[in-house]
Parts: C-alpha cells; structure tokens; sequence
C-alpha cells in the first residue's frame, strides 16, 4: 500500500457544515483527496456520509464550507457539472435506468464525450453517427473492465444483482473520471463478489482516485489508503486503516467490540 | 406464551418465467432457534422468504406453521398469523413518518397491549428512530431505514421471524447489537428465526442450524457449528 | 393538362343522393357532449316528419332517406362527419346542421362540392350570404331580426327602463345585441358577456344588477336561462326578462318551475311573466293547427318521448325541406334545388309564422318574430307577428292569419322550373 | 421490429441513404393507399395523419421522457391559428407549416419550462388548466382570432403539376380532400422519419434515462430541466404541425374544436397504441378516426336510431380504452410485438427489489 | 360595494363546489394513488338514481341517501372490476382506464336517463338573504353546500391523522407490498378508498346539481376546476382542497366579474401555474423529498 501522498490535491472539502431542520447532519467535515489514493469515509448509520457525497455532489447545499477541485474554489455546485468536471458517483441504491439496455445505460455514463449537437441527431447526420459509434466503443471499453460486457443487450432488470452493480461500475467509468465517488458499492454483494470489487478498484487508482463509503470493514481496510470515520457528523478519527481501527472512539461508535476483532483476519 | 410455531417448508419450487429460483426446497426452523439460510447472490434465498410469505404467487410445494399448512394464503393473511418478514433492502413506506411505520406494526394486531412499552424498547435499541420519530421515512440513511423495518417487525410481536440480510447497510456495531437482541428473544421468548444472510460467518456464528442453497436447491442442512467447519462447504459456497 | 388530364366539367352528371326511390340528405347535430341536450331532439323530430312523408308516398314518388350525425358541437368532428355524409353516403342535400362554430368549419366544402347546405340550425348571418356561398341557406330568423324586434317591443312598452344585455359572448350574442340597439341604444346601462362553459354567471348578474338595469335581455341558450333565474334568485335582483327565443323553451321553463316546487322551494313566480319571441307554434299550443299534425306525426313516427319544441323545430325544419324538395320538380339536382328555393322559396307557406326572405340576393331565413309573455308553461301573444330584415328595414306587421298546414300535412308546393 | 438481416445487409449503410429509402418507401405506400381508396377515406387518412402528428410528438414527451400532458390540443391549437393567420395573409402553406411547427415549439419552450419541474398530477394539472385556459385566448382577442365562431382556413388548392403527376400515376384526379390527405401523411412521414433518428441516438436515450432515474441521469451530466424542455419543445412543435395540419384539413380554428376532449384523445391514442413507440402513435390515432364511425354505422345496421347509435359510439370507445388497458396493459404495440416474437410472454412481476431500484426506497 | 360583496360570496359558493369535487380526488389520491378521471361520470350517475327516486315521489333525502350509498357501491365495484388490474401497473394505464370510464359512464347515461335537461330539486331555499337593504348572495341551500363541504374535510383530515383505518389506507397506497407484510388487507383498502372516494363524489355531484338543471356531461364545467384546486391546494392534503376550491372560486369569480368572462379559463392557468412554479407539489402538498 502506498503510504506518501502524492501530489497536490484533486479534491478538498473544507470545514462543510450541513443541518436539515434541527439536525445538524454534517458538522464541520474537512476532507482531502489526493490523486491516485482511494480514500475510505465510514462511521456508524446516520454518521452524514451520504450526506457528504451528497454535498460533493451538489444534490445538498452546505450551510458552511468550501469546496474546492484542483486547487481552485468550486463554489456552487450543480450535479450535472460533475460528469464534466470530472467526478463520477454511484448511489447507495442500484440505479440503472430500467428501460435501457446494459450498453445504453454505460452509454449515458459516456454522454460527456459526444461532440455532435442536437440538429445532427434531429437528421441523423453522419456526425451523429460516428458520436454514437464513439460512445459505443467508449461503453464497451468500460464495460468490459468491469466484466459486463456480455450482457450488452439485456435490460438491466433481468440480470443478478451483482451484475447490476457492476453495470453501474461501468456506467459511472465510462464517463472517464478524475475521482469517482462509491456509496456502499459492497451492500448485498457475496463474500467473492466482496473481494474481487476490492481488487478491481485498487486497479483505479492507476487512472483515478476514489473516495469509497462501506460498511464492509474488510474491504475498507483493504482497498484504503486513508480512512475519515464520521460520527454524528463530525470526524471523530482520520488516518490509515491502522491508525484508525484501534481509535476507541471508532470502536466504541461504530466498530464494536468482536467487529474489530474479527475485521482484518481475512 | 401459545404453542411454539414450527416453520416447515416442503418441496418448495418457484419460477420467474424460465428461471427456476426455488426447486424443491426442504427446510425447517424450529421454534426458540435461529436457522440460517446461505448461499451465494441469486441463489434462491430472497425467493425462499418471499414465497413463505405469499408474495410468490404460483409457487408449488407446501408451507406449515405449526404443522397447520398455509397452503395459497395471501400474504396478509400470513402476515396474521405470526409470521414477520423484514424484506431485503426496501422494507420502509417512505411517505410515511417513522411512527407512522412502526404503528403499521402495531396493527397486525397479534399483540397490541404493551404496545408503547414494545415501542420504547425499540426506541431504546435505535435512539436514532426516536430522535426522527416525526420525520417521513424518507429523510433516513440507508442504515436507519433498515433498522426502522427490524424494529417494526419486532413490534408486531410474531411468531416466527423472517430476515433478509438484515445486516444490509449497517454499521457492524448495529449488527451485532442486533444479534445479541435475536438470541436474547428466541432464547427467552421461543421466537422461530429464518435468518438469510450473504456474511455466511457471522450468520453462522449466531444461528444454531444452517441451510445452503445453491441454484434454488439445498446443497447441505445441518447445525451451524458443523457447517462452519466444513472446509470444503465454506469454500465452495460460503466464501470464507 | 399535361398528363393527359381532362379538365373541366365532365358533362351533368346526375345528382348524388337522388334515385328513382329515394334522395338522401343529411344532418350534423350534436347528439352527445354538453350541447346534446335539446338539440339533440331536433333530428328525431326532423326524421319523424320525413317518415310521415314517406310513409304518405314519399315527394314524387321518392323517399327521403335522412341520415344524421353526431358532432358534439365540435367543428373538427363536423368536418369528419360531412365528409362521411357527402363522400361516403353521398347525400343529395344537407339539411338543419346546427351551430354556428360547427357548420362554419363545413360552409366552403359544402359550397365548393355543390351540395346544397340548406336550413342551418342557427341564426348567424353567416348563413346568408348568396355571392360567396351560393348553397347555403339560413333558416331560423336571425339574432339580428330577433334583436330589432325587441328592441322595438321595448322601447314601446318600456319607454323608461333601463336595459341590461345578458348575451352569449359570440355572434349570437353581438347580432342580437345589434339588432336592440337598432332601437333602444339609449336605454340600454350595462352588456354582461358570459363564455359557454363557464357555470358561474353571478359576478354577470351581478354587475346587471349593480347597473340597475330593472329589464334584462338575454341571447343565451337554455341552461343559461336556468343559471340566470337562480342566481338571480340568489341576488335577489328582480328585473323584466325578456330572453332570445333560443333560450326560452316553454317546456323547459315547465320543468324548472315544476322541479322547483318538487323541492321545499316554492318559487312559482320564477320564469313567470318572462318575455320572449315566437316563430313557430309551440308544443303548449295544443289548439294550434300545426300542433296538432305535430302531435299526430309524432305520435305514429316518434320514439316514444314527449314532442318537445325542439322535435317542432326539426319537424318543421323537414316541412320547408319537403316543400324544396317538390319545388326543385320531380327530378331534383342539386342546382335545380338551389334555383328553386331562390325562385320561390320565399312564398313558401308553412309553420313558420312569418315568410322567409329567400331570393336570388338573400337566403335568409325566416323574416320575423313575434313577442308573447310566459305564463306558467303556456305563452300569451303581446303583439302580431312582426316581420323585417337586417340592416335599418322597418319593422312591420305580418299581414293575414298564419295559415294552417294542408289538411293531409304535406306540402303541395308546384316545381319551381 | 427489426428488420431480417438479408434485407438489412441491402439497406445503405449511411444512415442518411437509409432513411431517405425508408421515406421514399413510405411515400410509395402513401400513393397506393390514397389512390386506392374512396375519397371519404381519403378524408379520414387526412384526419388521421394531423392526430397521429400530434400523437408520435406526445410519444416522445410521455413515453420517453415519462412527461404527462392533458394539454396537447392547446398547442394544436395554437399551429392552427397560426396557419389560419398565416394563410390568411397570403403566405403559401408550406411556410406556414414552417412557422406554425416554430411558434408552437416557442410555446413548448414556455410550457416545458414550468412543466421541467412538475411531476406526476402535478404535471397533469397544469397541463390541464393549460388545455382549457389557451383556447380562451381565441375568445380575448376575438378581433384578431374570431373568437367563438373561430377563425375560417382557406386550405391550400391541388396545384396543376400536382394533379398531372398524380393523374399520371393513377389516372385519377386529386380532390381538395385527397390533396390534404397528401399533404397531411407527407408531414407524418417526416415528422416520423425526423422523431426516429433522434428516438435512436443520443436524445431518445438521455430522454430515456431522465425518465427512469433522475439522479442517475443527473450525475452522468444530464442537464434535466433542459432535457425535459427539449422534450417539451420537440413534442410541441409536432403538436403545431399536426394543428396547422387540422386546421387546414377542418378549414377552421375554433376553440370547440380545441377542448379537453382533444388533449385526453391524444393521450389515450398514445397509451392505448403503445406507448413509447411511433408505430403505437399511429395505431392510437387509427383508432381514434376509424372507431367511432365504425360503431355508430354497426349501431345504425343494427336498427338502432340515429340518436342511440351516436350515444353508442363514445360507450364502445370508452369501454375499448378499458378493455386494452386490462387486457394489453402494453397497447396495441404490446400485442403485436408478443405475435411478433411470436410466442405469449408471461410479464415478470413489475415488483421485484433488485428491478425496481428507482423508486425511492431503493436498495438503500 | 354590493357588487363586490355579490362576487365575493357567489365566488365562495361556487369555491364550495370545487372543493366538494377536489375532496374526492385528494380522498382517492391518497388511498391509491390514482387520479381518478371518472370522477365527475360516476357522480352524474349516482346523481341520476336521486333523481329517479325523487321523480318517483320520493323526497330529495331518500333520493339524497340513496345517491351516497349508490356511490360507495358503485365505487367499491369499478375498483374491484376495473381499476384492481391497473393498480400497481404504469401509473398511465390507470388514467387511461378512468379516462375509458368517464366516457362510456357518460355514454351509458345518456342511453339510461336520456340525454335531455333534467331539473334537480334542491332541498333548502334558492334565494339570498337580505339584511335591511343589503342583499347577502348567499342562499340556504348554498350554507347547506358550504357545511357538507366542511364537514367532509375535517372528517377526512380526521380519517387519515388519527384513524388506523386511515394509516393502513396510506400504507396501501404507498407500498402495496409492504403493507400486506405487515398484515393489512390491501385489497380491502384500496375497495374501500374508492368506495369512500366515490360516495364523496357523489355528494359533490349532488351539491352540484341542486336546484340546477342535470344532464350527462353536466359535471364537466366541474371537473377542470375541481382538479386545478385539488391540484393548487396539494393533492395530499384535504384542508388543501378546500383552500384550492375556494381560492380557484374566488378568483375566477373576480377575474370574471371585473376583467372578464373570457379570461376565467386563463386565470385558472395563470393561478395553477404561478403556484407550482414556487411550491411543484401544490400549497399544502409536502415538501420536496430527500432525492439521493
Ligand atoms: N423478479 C424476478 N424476475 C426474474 N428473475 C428473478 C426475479 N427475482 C429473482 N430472480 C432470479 O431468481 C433467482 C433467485 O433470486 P433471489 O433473489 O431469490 O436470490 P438471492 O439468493 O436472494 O440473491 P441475493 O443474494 O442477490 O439477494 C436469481 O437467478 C434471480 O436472478
Ligand atoms: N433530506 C433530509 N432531511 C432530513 N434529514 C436528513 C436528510 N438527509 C439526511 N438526513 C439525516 O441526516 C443524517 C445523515 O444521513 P446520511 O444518509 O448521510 O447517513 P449515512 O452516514 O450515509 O448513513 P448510512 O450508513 O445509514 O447510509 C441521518 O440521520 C438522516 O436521517
Ligand atoms: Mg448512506
Ligand atoms: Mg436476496
């Protein structure tokens, strides 16, 4: 596991403060991504990690903070800037747009790349075309890292479960980002599944960095070389796996007892 | 306490169109014991749970409660007569508020005296809930939405408790707190628990038989300590 | 033309419609939808009367076959439904399509096919118009004569009052309000617009009111009358009414009052003593000569149902029709019909009560009105039969008693030719 | 449907080629049918094609987008009255399609706009109170647009060459009817090759996605609300066009002939053809123009009265919309598909958690 | 001024109205999440069996009764027959079938009772109180219509806050699935809602229909108002559809008493529209949603 940190920083939430209603969800969070790093946010249910992503992602205003992304002030963020910018999220729910087969939907995760605009869609130019050629290729690249490529053609409905969570992998690589943000990609995923998720998003970091949510400690403190635990909204520990397991406060919140006993046996 | 409710399920099959995802299932949970049901992602176990409780509309095979067949009972109906379900992943009414849903508990009937004190017990057990008692459903983190379906399926007071990955989403504190408080009831109240669990170990660890699906059939049955050391078993279907 | 195409006429064809048995016409009316009640009656009276003729030998020799459609009162339906009518069942004529919106979308089709488009169900002066729309014929008087007629009545017996327009926000209601200002310009303090649809006519009534107007004149169909009573009612506003003979159906008022007094409301005096306008024997008159073959066509061709005033306008609307049909001479075309009716259709006699102005430089409709009191579910005459045209023509009386229809019922009306 | 791949392999293989021989073929079909049938169906095929204008435009919002819309008849409404102003004028009618499809596609940017943030009934509510409300702009500036008693539509004359071409073609001579019946499948035909292409690239598929799952569409670098307004705005101009192409067809704008009972008529032709597919758009409008006279003539032949056999007609068309709707929850496209395939396909439970996954309460 | 205060109060009046018609949507919204196009048809119907009963000498209340027991029948059987397959399918589907319905119950209607003007009797007084010189456009029988519209609101307001009866209604609307987990009868109360909703209807077409002329389409100047002020006031909320009924009636009745009657149909626009654009989910509809 690398342990420098190389670089500047790609991605850094400062002092984010998010209260709904009475509820103070996110207390003062400071948090850095560097390139090439996966970086690890866990803490007990209703902790704010959700809530932060949500915050990187627009989808929620902070009511004090910053964020910033390669060094410069990103102010106001609005969801659909993501992709652009190059931040690519999945949900902690699968959500693949059911009506699309697999390759349309890794498709849409590719739709940052199209350079045709909506006059040469309207007559089927042959710019649009070779766009839609474009993003064919770019989805079936993503898709066959992610190992879904044979199911191209299926609606997303019909298929397991770890499937779809990979289909949503691809979908969200497709659109080639700089830092990709994971929401419990391990939930309902088996034992295996599990350990070949972890493999394959250590293979990111040669090309992105991630900040990933889990409950799975395993996988946690394997594929992270950084860890943030967030309790009650504000970060109660940070540093590497190692630092971070044998905090009492991380155990006493969020780990338990026999948790971390059994957590890194395997 | 009435008499102890025995889940028996026989020669179970379900199909999905041309998938089979149940054929000819065996299983028994006995009354005061946890059993828990493995196997890998599309294995059968949702599909098993699901078709106990009647949401499987053309399944064949039976079902006994209490040796007393439930044969094509709708799932209402099931639900009455003790048998709680805490289904995978969306269990909460998300337009509701958190008390709203645990009063749906209330409501199954089976046992509505006590209820407040039922009520407090799982404030007590998730203070998270208590805090958003007024809140609609919808506002909860994954997590607290899973606890809010465990603690309703608690408060209907049942009979015999069906889970599905009940650890989905929870922070690993929260789940062993919440296995502690499953052997304490079936230890002290005789509850009948079908436990499905993709962390074969830690299920193992708490339950007292097991059950492996594999491709909808049953692949091995015997008590948890046996399975967990079979070596061959785990590798194969278990994942540790 | 290139091509090969011949052009022009392609030498006189016989006329769609007519055989050696039978000549078909045809009708739009709104028969479902919200303006079906009522005017849907005025077909079934229009083929009951038809049926009375065929059943009595037809008009030479043939039988009228009449076919009407359903257009809701929508002019895209009506444009579909002609079309079936004219290509489809290639009816020789059309006759009685009722409104003004509907029919208007069917006028240029109509005239530019040839078809005569006779005796329009509305009183639109869009009807007569002989240079641009030489097949059209208007039928009923129109809001404007009606309009004159009032205004004069007022302005004779209600030198003093103040006038409130009640008037349906489209041509009906802008003609008849021409035609009363030809008159009583003056008198007139206030013109309430209600849009068809709109249920709620209380800030209209209410702001007639607040004018103090103490004489109302409506040009609104019937439900309207039915709103206009009530909520005046409600205001407790009390003026003279006088209503458009388009909104003042006796047996509708019949049922009003007596539905009224049903109910713990005894309001008897509502509607009662209201003024409107007469051109043909109604339904109450039963000593009336025409009533009665009305009564008696109906009882042997009906369905079953009362006779309504709706039934006698469709009835009658089939006379005048018959009475073409025998002009235009024992073989019809469609041109044939038109030169007719232009010829001599003004001398027509028939349950109108006054003449109709058709000529080579007019198809209008029926010339004149006259104006009578309800009393209960029967009206009393306030003055003859008043007769006129559009424009500034002087009003006048209809000289000579309504003749009665022949004693067999059926027009003996010489060929035209 | 796709087409066998022996036929395929024959197609060109730019997508332009392709489609200009799917046009041309159609435009073959067109001229059979046309020539092969009565005037009066001629007539009812000019009825169809300005519905089913409107209807593969409403296709796009509410299939694909999953945009609801009660209020499709007012911007038919509004491409009406722009012909009619625009004819009236002296302008040749092709123009005044032109301009008619861009005004009401203003419109639709307007209308998407507030529309890009409604859901659901909200959505059919404001829709609806649009249905109702733009028609009374005919009765607020009756000087201009006729009010009540609408507006009257010259519609265009068979020019010579054309009569010629068809005369040559079939020896028959083109009626005012069958030149609009030309006119009106000739713009069905574009509109539907045009609404194709961008159902089968990038649009249909953003267009998609918005409608299965927001969020996710958001974070791929979906603009929503402009996708949605887009929507708006394609399915608006096809509802101008199809108006301009009534009002042309009817020879008159009125607002009883823009009520409700237009818009809900759009919807249940979309649904009940099949949603989400053009083929199901036509299907929808056939039915639309073909049914009711159909039934009221089977009335008539069963000795019913005129009167009776016109009542019968909305029942039967009622009952129908029922009927489909419980029997083929797919539409008429579903069926056809399922005979396509042919073999009957059991759908899965519409209610499964690891499909459903765009309802809130996902896998969370 | 007595202008102002005519408008005002006939404004109020036909606002009772509408929210008479929306209380019966938001009722069947909320047990099952249809919006339910049929509404104003199956009214008019039951309407008719009153008026049957009443031209057959019976008194308006026997008709009355038999009207809102007609409704819950004849809403409890269109649920089980025909909305029971769509409910739970594309949300589509089901507006189709009720759309289907509100034609062919017209339809059928027509061919039933006839298609011609029918009077309907109206249990209280017709005309509007005086007070000295000052004429109150408010008649008993339109007091009658405001209290039965109260009276309905606070008895839904109460059926869905306080009742268990109401919470499973909600539970089954929202997630059919998941209430039958918990053991409530979801076919049951889906049945029950539109057997509610319908005889709620019922006494709206009633309230319509009183002292007025009846005929088959004569709920449909009804309906659009009715749905925009359920729409307006929240489709969630039942104190939300009285609001929006009588807001929608207010304001149309100035807009067409001072600006004119051509612009009623306009403002309704304009009003639906203004309000959605700041609350999407209607006045007392709630808030926006936790998204991701
Ligand atoms: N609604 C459905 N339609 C079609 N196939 C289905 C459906 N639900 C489940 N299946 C299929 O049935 C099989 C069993 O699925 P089931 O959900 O019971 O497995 P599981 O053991 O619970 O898996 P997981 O660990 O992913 O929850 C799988 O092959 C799955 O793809
Ligand atoms: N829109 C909202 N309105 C009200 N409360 C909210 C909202 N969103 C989140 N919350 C509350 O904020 C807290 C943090 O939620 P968040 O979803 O971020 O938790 P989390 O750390 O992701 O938990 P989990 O591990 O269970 O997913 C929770 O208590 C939740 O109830
Ligand atoms: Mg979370
Ligand atoms: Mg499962």
């Amino acid at each position: 596991m690398p342990s420098t940190r190389p670089g500047s920083p790609l991605f850094e939430i400062t002092g984010v403060t998010v209260r709904f209603g009475g509820l103070t969800a996110v207390d003062d969070v400071s948090l850095t991504a560097f390139p090439a790093e996966v970086h690890g946010v866990i803490g007990p249910n209703g902790a704010g990690k959700t809530t932060l992503f949500n915050v990187c992602c627009g989808f929620v205003r902070p009511s004090s903070g910053r964020l910033s992304w390669r060094g410069d002030d990103v102010g106001e963020l609005r969801p659909h800037r993501l992709a652009g910018m190059g931040i690519a999220r999945t949900l902690q729910s699968v959500d693949l747009f059911r009506g699309l087969t697999v390759v349309e939907n890794v498709m849409v995760g590719a739709d940052r790349f199209r350079r045709s605009g909506f006059l040469s869609s309207l007559f089927a130019l042959p710019r649009s075309a070779a766009d839609e050629r474009r993003l064919r290729e770019a989805a079936m690249a993503a898709m066959a890292e992610t190992g879904v490529a044979g199911y191209a053609d299926r609606l997303p409905g019909s298929l397991p479960y770890p499937v779809q969570k990979r289909v949503a992998l691809a979908r969200a690589l497709a659109a080639e980002p700089d830092l990709l943000l994971l929401d419990e990609p391990a939930s309902g995923l088996g034992h295996d599944e599990i350990l070949e998720l972890g493999e394959f998003v250590r293979t990111l970091t040669t090309r992105t960095s991630v900040i990933l949510v889990d409950h799975h400690m395993d996988l946690v403190m394997s594929v992270c070389d950084r860890i943030t635990v967030l309790d009650f909204g504000r970060t109660v520990a940070a540093g590497s796996p190692e630092e971070v397991r044998d905090t009492p406060a991380v155990i006493d919140a969020y780990l338990g007892e026999e948790a971390r006993r059994g957590g890194g046996d395997d | 306490m009435t008499e102890r409710a025995e889940l028996e399920v026989r020669g179970l099959t379900a199909r999905y169109g041309a998938v089979t995802a149940l054929d000819g299932v065996d299983i028994i949970a006995r009354p005061g014991s946890i059993t828990a049901v493995l196997g890998a992602n599309g294995a059968g176990k949702t599909t098993l749970l699901r078709t106990i409780s009647g949401l499987v509309p053309d399944a064949e095979g039976s079902v006994l409660l209490g040796g007393r067949e439930l044969g094509r009972t709708a799932a209402e109906t099931i639900a009455r007569a003790g048998i709680a379900h805490v289904p995978e992943g969306r269990g909460v009414i998300t337009e509701l508020t958190v008390e709203e849903n645990l009063r749906l508990g209330e409501l199954l009937g089976t046992a509505r005296r006590g209820f407040r004190h039922r009520l407090d017990e799982v404030y007590d057990m998730f203070p998270a809930l208590a805090e958003r008692r007024r809140r609609e459903a919808n506002s909860l983190s994954g997590g607290e939405r899973q606890m809010l379906v465990i603690g309703r399926a608690l408060l209907t007071a049942p009979e015999v408790l069906l889970l599905d990955e009940p650890s989905l989403g929870l922070a690993p504190r929260i789940v062993a707190r919440i296995f502690e408080l499953l052997r304490e009831l079936v230890d002290t109240r005789g509850l009948t628990v079908l436990l499905v669990e993709q962390n074969a170990r830690s299920a193992l660890s708490i339950a007292d038989t097991g059950f492996v699906l594999n491709l909808g059939r049953v692949v091995a049955a015997d008590d948890a300590a046996s399975l967990a050391a079979d070596d061959e078993l785990r590798h194969a279907y278990l994942g540790f | 033309g290139a091509g090969g195409r011949p052009e022009g006429d392609q030498g006189q064809a016989p006329s769609p419609g007519v055989t050696a048995e039978s000549v078909k016409v045809g009708g739009h009316f709104p028969l479902t939808g919200v303006a079906a009640p009522g005017y849907s009656e005025i077909p079934t009276g229009a083929k009951a009367y038809f049926d009375y003729v065929n059943a009595n030998g037809g008009v030479n020799g043939r039988t009228i076959d009449y076919v009407f459609k359903d257009d809701a009162y929508n002019p895209t339906n009506t444009s579909q439904v002609v079309n079936e009518l004219v290509l489809q069942d290639e009816v020789f004529a059309m006759v009685g399509g009722l409104g003004t919106a509907t029919h208007s979308a069917v006028l240029d089709s109509l005239n530019s096919q040839g078809v005569p488009d006779l005796f329009v169900s509305s009183g639109s002066l869009l009807w007569d118009q002989p240079q641009k729309n030489r097949q059209t014929f208007g039928w009923q008087p129109d809001y404007e004569v009606e309009g004159k007629i009032i205004g004069q009545y007022v302005q004779q017996n209600f030198p003093g009052a103040k006038v409130g327009l009640f008037a349906q926000d489209d041509d009906f209601g802008e003609d008849g309000e021409k035609g009363v200002r030809t008159y009583i310009d003056k008198q007139i303090v206030a013109v309430e617009r209600y849009v068809p649809g709109n249920t709620d006519v209380a800030p209209q009534i209410s702001a007639l009111q607040a004018s103090g107007a103490d004489l109302v004149i409506g040009f609104n169909v019937p439900s309207y009358t039915a709103l206009s009573q009530l909520t005046s009612l409600r205001l407790n506003y009390d003026p003279q009414w006088i209503y458009s003979n388009v909104g003042s159906d006796p047996a509708l008022v019949g049922s009003l009052l007596s539905q009224f007094s049903k109910g713990q409301v005894n309001d008897a005096s509502l509607l009662d003593s209201a003024i409107t306008t007469e051109y043909l024997p109604g339904v109450d008159e039963v000593d009336n000569p025409w009533t009665r073959l009305w009564q008696q066509v109906w009882e042997a061709h009906g369905d079953g149902a009362g006779l309504t005033n709706f039934r006698i306008y469709g009835m009658s609307q089939a006379y005048t029709f018959v009475q073409a049909l025998q002009a235009a001479g024992p073989e019809p075309t469609r041109e044939g019909m038109v030169q007719a009716l232009e010829k001599v259709g003004g001398q027509f006699a028939g349950p109108g009560m006054a003449p109709f102005r058709y000529s080579a430089e007019s198809h209008a409709g029926i010339a004149g009105v006259k104006v009578v009191r309800l009393r209960g579910v029967t009206a009393e005459d306030l003055t003859p039969v008043l007769v006129t045209d559009n424009g500034d023509a002087p009003i006048t009386e209809k000289p000579g008693e309504h003749a009665p229809p022949p004693p067999n019922g059926i027009p003996q009306v010489p060929p035209a030719g | 449907m796709r087409a066998p791949a022996a036929l395929r392999r024959l197609l060109p293989a730019s997508v332009l080629g392709r489609n200009l021989l799917v046009l041309l073929g159609g435009l073959v079909a067109v001229v059979l049918v046309l020539e092969l049938t009565s005037p009066f169906r001629n007539s009812q095929l000019a009825t169809m094609s300005y519905y089913a204008i409107a209807a593969t435009g409403l296709t796009v919002l509410t299939g694909l987008n999953g945009q609801i819309s009660l209020g499709h008849g007012a911007l038919m409404a509004i491409g009406a009255y722009t012909t009619g102003l625009l004819l009236e004028a002296g302008v040749p009618f092709p123009p005044a399609m032109l301009a008619a499809t861009a005004v009401t596609a203003v419109a639709g940017v307007v209308v998407g706009a507030a529309a890009a943030r409604l859901h659901g009934p909200y959505l059919a509510g404001a829709t609806l109170a649009l249905a109702v409300g733009v028609p009374g702009l005919a009765l607020y500036f009756d000087g201009l647009l006729g009010g009540e008693q609408g507006l009257p539509i010259e519609s265009p004359q068979p020019p010579g060459w054309f009569a010629d071409g068809i005369y040559f073609l079939s020896a028959n001579d083109v009626g005012s009817a069958k030149y609009l019946a030309y006119i009106g499948w000739g713009t069905l035909l574009l509109v539907m090759l045009l609404l194709s292409n961008l159902i089968a690239g990038r649009y249909g598929r953003i267009w998609r996605a918005v409608r299965d799952h927001e969020v996710a569409a958001e974070l791929a670098g979906v603009r929503l609300g402009r996708m949605r307004i887009l929507a708006f705005v394609v399915s608006a101009a096809c509802a101008g066009l199809g108006g301009s192409v009534l009002g042309m067809v009817v020879r008159l704008a009125a607002p009883s002939g823009f009520t409700i009972v237009l818009s809900l008529s759009l919807l249940t032709a979309v649904v009940v053809g099949g949603l989400g597919s053009l083929g199901g758009a036509l299907l929808g409008s056939a039915l639309l123009v073909f049914l009711p006279p159909a039934v009221t003539g089977l009335g008539t032949e069963a000795g019913l009265s005129g009167v009776q056999s016109a009542q019968l007609a909305p029942l039967v068309y009622g009952v129908v919309l029922v009927v489909v709707m419980l029997l083929a929850p797919g539409g008429a496209m579903g069926i056809a598909r399922r005979i396509w395939r042919g073999r009957p396909r059991r759908q899965p439970r519409p209610e499964s958690e690891h499909v459903d996954a765009s309802e809130s309460g996902g896998r969370e | 001024m007595q202008q102002f205060l005519n408008v005002t109060l006939s404004g109020l009046s036909q606002g009772a109205i509408y929210a008479a018609f929306a209380l019966a949507l938001v009722l069947i919204w909320r047990a099952t999440r249809i919006i339910n196009f049929a509404q104003g048809a199956m009214a008019m119907f039951t309407t008719y069996i009153a008026l049957a009963l009443i031209q057959g000498g019976q008194s308006y209340w026997v008709g009355f009764a038999a009207a809102l027991i007609g409704g819950l029948l004849l809403g409890a059987v269109i649920e089980r027959l025909v909305i029971r397959p769509v409910e739970g399918g594309p949300e589509l589907n089901a507006v189709i079938v009720t759309l289907g319905l509100f034609v062919a119950l017209q339809a059928l209607a027509a061919i039933l009772f006839g298609g011609s003007f029918e009077s309907f009797p109206a249990p209280f007084g017709l005309r509007g109180f005086t007070i000295g010189e000052v004429n109150i456009a408010v008649t008993p029988f339109s007091l009658f219509v405001i209290g039965s519209v109260l009276v309905v609101m606070l008895a839904l307001v109460a059926l869905f806050r306080f009742t268990d009866i109401g919470l499973r209604m909600r539970a089954s609307a929202f997630n059919q699935e998941v209430s039958r987990l918990l053991g409530v009868r979801v076919g049951r109360m889906l049945t029950l809602g539109w057997a509610l909703a319908a005889m709620v209807g019922s006494l709206a077409g009633l309230l319509i229909a009183g002292g007025n002329l009846v005929f088959p389409a004569y709920m449909d100047a009804v309906i659009v108002y009715g749905f925009v002020a359920a729409v307006l006031g929240g489709l969630e909320s039942p104190v939300g559809a009285v609001v929006g009924g009588l807001i929608i009636g207010l304001a149309l009745s100035y807009v067409s008493g001072y600006l004119g009657g051509e612009l009623v149909t306009l403002a309704a626009l304009a009003i639906l529209v203004a309000v959605l654009l700041v609350r999407p989910r209607g006045l007392f509809g709630p808030a926006a949603a936790r998204r991701v």
